[in-house]
């Protein structure tokens, strides 16, 4: 790690840094209450170890920039602003969740932020994303949109179809892949017949750029640079983020059993970890000292804490709300 | 004072296309052909020239990212219109339809809105074939989450359009191209004709045919001709599928005791269906014989026009199912 | 002698699988999760190290392409199982299963035959909302061009899934996983389930339940509490969507004179209005009261399990619906 | 044209040349009459300009491998073998069709000569003919497939998944794309951000080549080294054929009128008439006379007039035909 070519200010990594702990130390208390309790009951998919990316991301992005999600929404929903007590109340489907509980962990929104959704359907919210861009630039305004997707979502065709009438039209748009290297239970190579991502961009004459996705100030560098270019009319970049979910595909095994992935692996990635990183260097730079250290943490615990509370203290919708919310005025 | 003209359908959707796009800079229009001379009929002439290409944007034929991208923009606050020159292509866009436009605002809890105007249009005969023909309100009228309407003449082609821009949500507009030459009055103003209310396009008393869209004309003939047989014919135009204006047709049956849907998609799980499963239910007690239901044969459409002959529905079929109910027992 | 054991819906599948791949070298299973240990329930176990990723190709999520892969190899002299593991994927399909598998034969004049099962998996409950939850099959049951099962007992799983393989036409295979630990006789040996015909699966002369899928569990439940209130129920299960048998339907309610159809699909333009809309014109003289419909209210899953309880069919709400039934004035 | 390189028997050159020529006066007979009276009712895209694609790509196949169409049917039909009058009863909607008057021009199929049918759903056929690879590749057949399409197939997402699960499985599957530089009413430019088509393979690591579309023997030479590559199963080939199509994108007329065109364009095209060209060379090679070119003609145009008649003779199909077909064992 070159700190000589950290040109950021402690305020901004100390936000990057508890926005990555927020995102880990939520999730890790998900994953307790799956392992341990029916309190959660939807499909949970955890983004522990991918933290870098949504917060380095996120980072670079105005409030009222609009960003756009999938399944494995929580780090992207928490990175850009969403209140935590309503995402767990989401999904322990209660009435003040976020999405009132009709959408559970996958369908996670909060628009006064700009966090515009999380689709369940890979690849679902490229095009949206596009779309979003599309009506920024018809505004007039300089507002950039993110779509987030996974590896997985690069073997849909609208993942080339978004790309390619987001550069026809130069459109204000960043597609941020985080490549975890699987597809569920799938590894990359076994679904993509050329594995470096990045390089899809060249075809849509767009810029495509791979980082090192659990390095944070990376993806923020990478990132604020492609939002410069699309606020300026450059049109769209494709970053793609390499990663790795410590945890398997969905709730909260670590998919070492079945012979999905190999213990070596994990721990190879583990020791890779992103907050980890940021926390050596903010050492190293002096910009963190144990005790602020202890502090963040013990906050952010709390904070959690707080909001399984609110979550398990609300109510449930009532009946009725079945019917609602379809069609509105 | 309102100023009316006898215009074409296509000149309706035409004009109202102008004046939305005039009106208000959050609407314009994207989809395949907007800008070809041909491609949807003669809907689209002079916008291109008056807008330009920010407002009415030609696309490349990538029709799921492209309802993606008009739903995204949709939710960025503009109020697209979405148009699909056929609905067969619309296949290709299911996802974004059923996945994202009908659930995103349900999903979160009523965060969003989706004011977006998906235009599909039927356009089939002249042996296009199975893949060029297909008229697929069914299959979205299944799907929660849109609005559904069908005008039959050129007043709600405009009228529709208009209350279809101005929605906060997903409302399909189903045109046939069968009807584009069809003249009417059409108010030059702007105004609206509501979703969700059909209209008895001709008053009678002995048998109820409720009909969507081309088949709306083809039951005014039939009920010309069964006329003169004696047989006194209730045309009810459904133009909203959905939601549907249950009363409408229910009151007529009480008057007619008789009751016959014509539809122009496929029969089984049709449209037909659905509407007869509501008359046969909620007016039961009315009902002096079976309801019945005219729809196209569950076959695709063929090319050859010898075929084209025996697929399509037209006022003979109607008078021929109008006179099997008349002659049944009851 | 045929050999029974008792079996889990979805080891009935798996069984099936195992033979039928073993048997017949043009038999392939495709699709995503083939491989994985949990995706598609349990039903691929063991396929995967005893054939080879040759006949067990798990694939990369793109739908739409290998579904046209499927037909593709179809068409070239395979009999491809084509799995979906959700039926909400499928809309990324709805080109390659409308436009193609259900077009080739017709439109080419029967040069082609396309063996190909397609095989789509209700998988829903647990939250999962929205997008992950839906049961289309009306959506191709109003696409011709497709035959359509969905079997609701491990005997049938088994043998309709071989019926469907050896079909020479594209056939939808709808299983729901809340079926998978129903357990039943099954035999060790390959046997077929005709595809077409429906079946009594308790004989009763007050009220004729028709079901579909899972939901002939719960109507089975619903007879059996509606028993000890005097009500006696017929329960048949439709097995079959396409080809229907209509006759088994119409032979009960000739004997029941009233007649309700619970379908786990959404109601408007669903399976149960079709299946409505057959009894009321075809059995209408034979009905003592209105044929009724249950199905699912017309919006989408939601995930809190307060909204499911509401949201999904089951016993207790059939036996609501039988009861207004029999209240009825008739 | 380097004469030097042509390493081609004069048998071949002959019988491109008759194929060309064959579906040349097919389709110019066609716009006749469509042009001139209402025996054809269905819509037509004609295929004149284009015809050394065909040609030049069936020429290197067996009668048993695969073809797969669009809706820009007739020539690649007429190319892989199918019978001409089975086609022209076809567009005439008679019984006697080669899809007994059921698909009309945009649907055309003979299974005999492996010509496996065209669909009017852009890029429709793609992953059809990788279906059939796969299929030929579980059965260890050497056969290969083929996939024509136009253009605008790029433009769907399906094209870019069809290439990707093709290059994974390595698959004997050769897609040719026919540029002719318009998607209906709209030029290349207007749709693709890189029009340069055949780098697309690459990002899927499969060889892509642009060649002259509207020199046969170029588009020979390489399908034939394609289709060796694909039977000795080294995977599947993106051929990019520049081209253009001489009339309107459907029917007779030229598109010249309305202004989607210019005259130049296509003056400058007719100009490099793929079948003058050829026969340019045939001459110069001394395997053509003037003798012979004049009796080829005379037997095409015979041909076409025995089809025109043989298609008006024919019996409609029986109304009851309508509901046969769509499901049989
Ligand atoms: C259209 C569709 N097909 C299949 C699935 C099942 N599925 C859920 S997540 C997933 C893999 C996603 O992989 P990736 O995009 O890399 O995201 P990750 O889970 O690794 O974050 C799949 C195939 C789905 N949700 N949607
Ligand atoms: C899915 C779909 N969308 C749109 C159309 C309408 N359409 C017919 S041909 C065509 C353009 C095809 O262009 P290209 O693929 O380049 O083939 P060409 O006509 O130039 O031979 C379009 C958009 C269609 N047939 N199918
Ligand atoms: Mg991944
Ligand atoms: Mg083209």
């Amino acid at each position: 790690m070159k700190i000589s070519s950290i040109n950021i200010s402690s305020e901004i990594l100390h936000k990057m840094y508890v926005t990555m702990l927020r995102i880990r130390l939520f999730e890790e208390k998900v994953a307790d209450i799956l392992s341990n309790s029916k309190e959660i009951i939807c499909p949970c998919h955890l983004y522990i170890g991918q933290e870098a990316v949504a917060t380095g991301v996120c980072m670079a992005l105005n409030k009222d920039d609009y960003v756009f999600s999938t399944h494995r929404s929580h780090g992207h929903y928490l990175a850009k602003g969403g209140d935590m007590k309503r995402l767990m109340a989401e999904l322990y489907g209660k009435e003040t969740g976020c999405s009132k509980g009709k959408g559970g962990s996958m369908h996670v929104a909060f628009k006064d932020v700009g966090f515009m959704g999380s689709s369940a359907i890979v690849a679902g919210t490229i095009p949206l994303a596009v779309g979003a861009a599309f009506a920024f630039s018809i505004q007039g305004s300089k507002r950039v949109s993110v779509a987030f997707f996974g590896d997985g979502a690069t073997h849909e065709g609208t993942f080339y179809e978004s790309l390619n009438f987001a550069s026809l039209k130069k459109l204000p748009v960043i597609f941020v892949c985080e490549n975890n290297q699987y597809s569920t239970h799938m590894p990359i190579s076994a679904s993509l017949a050329d594995v470096r991502i990045y390089k899809k961009a060249g075809i849509f004459k767009m810029p495509g750029i791979r980082v090192d996705g659990n390095d944070v100030i990376k993806v923020f560098e990478v990132t604020r640079k492609a939002v410069e270019e699309a606020r300026k009319g450059n049109g769209p970049t494709l970053i793609e983020c390499l990663t790795y979910r410590w945890r398997g595909h969905v709730g909260p095994s670590y998919d070492l059993d079945k012979g999905l992935r190999s213990k070596e692996e994990l721990d190879y990635w583990m020791r890779r970890c992103p907050i980890k990183r940021l926390e050596r260097l903010m050492f190293k730079l002096g910009c963190l000292t144990k005790d602020q250290k202890d502090q963040i943490y013990e906050n952010v615990k709390k904070e959690v804490e707080e909001a399984v509370i609110f979550a398990k203290e609300s109510p449930y919708p009532k009946e009725d709300e079945l019917y609602k919310d379809l069609l509105n005025d | 004072m309102i100023k009316m003209r006898r215009l074409l359908y296509h000149q309706a959707i035409n004009e109202a296309l102008h004046q939305l796009i005039e009106r208000d800079p959050r609407v314009f229009l994207i989809g395949q052909g907007v800008t070809s001379p041909w491609y949807v009929g003669r809907t689209t002439v002079g916008l291109i020239h008056r807008f330009g290409p920010k407002r009415i944007i030609d696309t490349p034929v990538s029709e799921n990212s492209i309802t993606g991208i008009a739903i995204g923009a949709a939710l960025a606050g503009m109020r697209p219109i979405l148009v699909h020159p056929r609905m067969d292509f619309m296949y290709y866009a299911m996802d974004q339809l059923a996945n994202h436009a009908a659930t995103w605002r349900y999903m979160f809890g009523n965060q969003f809105s989706i004011p977006l105007t998906i235009w599909g249009i039927v356009n089939r005969g002249g042996g296009q074939a199975a893949q060029h023909s297909q008229s697929l309100q069914a299959i979205f009228m299944h799907i929660p989450g849109f609005k559904i309407v069908m005008p039959s003449t050129p007043y709600d082609a405009k009228g529709l359009l208009v209350s279809a821009v101005e929605d906060n949500n997903p409302v399909l507009y189903i045109d046939d191209r069968w009807l584009y030459n069809c003249e009417g009055e059409v108010p030059e103003d702007l105004y609206k004709v509501p979703i969700g209310k059909g209209i008895v396009r001709r008053e009678g008393k002995d048998v109820t045919l409720a009909a969507t869209s081309y088949m709306v004309v083809e039951a005014l003939k039939a009920a010309k001709v069964l006329e003169g047989e004696g047989i006194d014919i209730e045309v009810i135009d459904i133009r909203s599928l959905k939601p549907l204006d249950k009363e409408i047709l229910i009151n007529s049956v009480k008057k007619t005791g008789r009751f016959i849907i014509v539809d122009g998609g496929w029969r089984t799980c049709g449209v037909s269906a659905e509407i007869l499963s509501i008359i046969t239910t909620e007016a039961y007690d009315y009902l002096k014989a079976p309801a019945l239901r005219l729809a196209l044969p569950d076959v695709p459409a063929p090319a050859s026009p010898a075929l084209e002959k025996v697929y399509y529905l037209n006022s003979e079929k109607i008078i021929v199912k109008v006179r099997e109910l008349m002659s049944d027992k009851n």
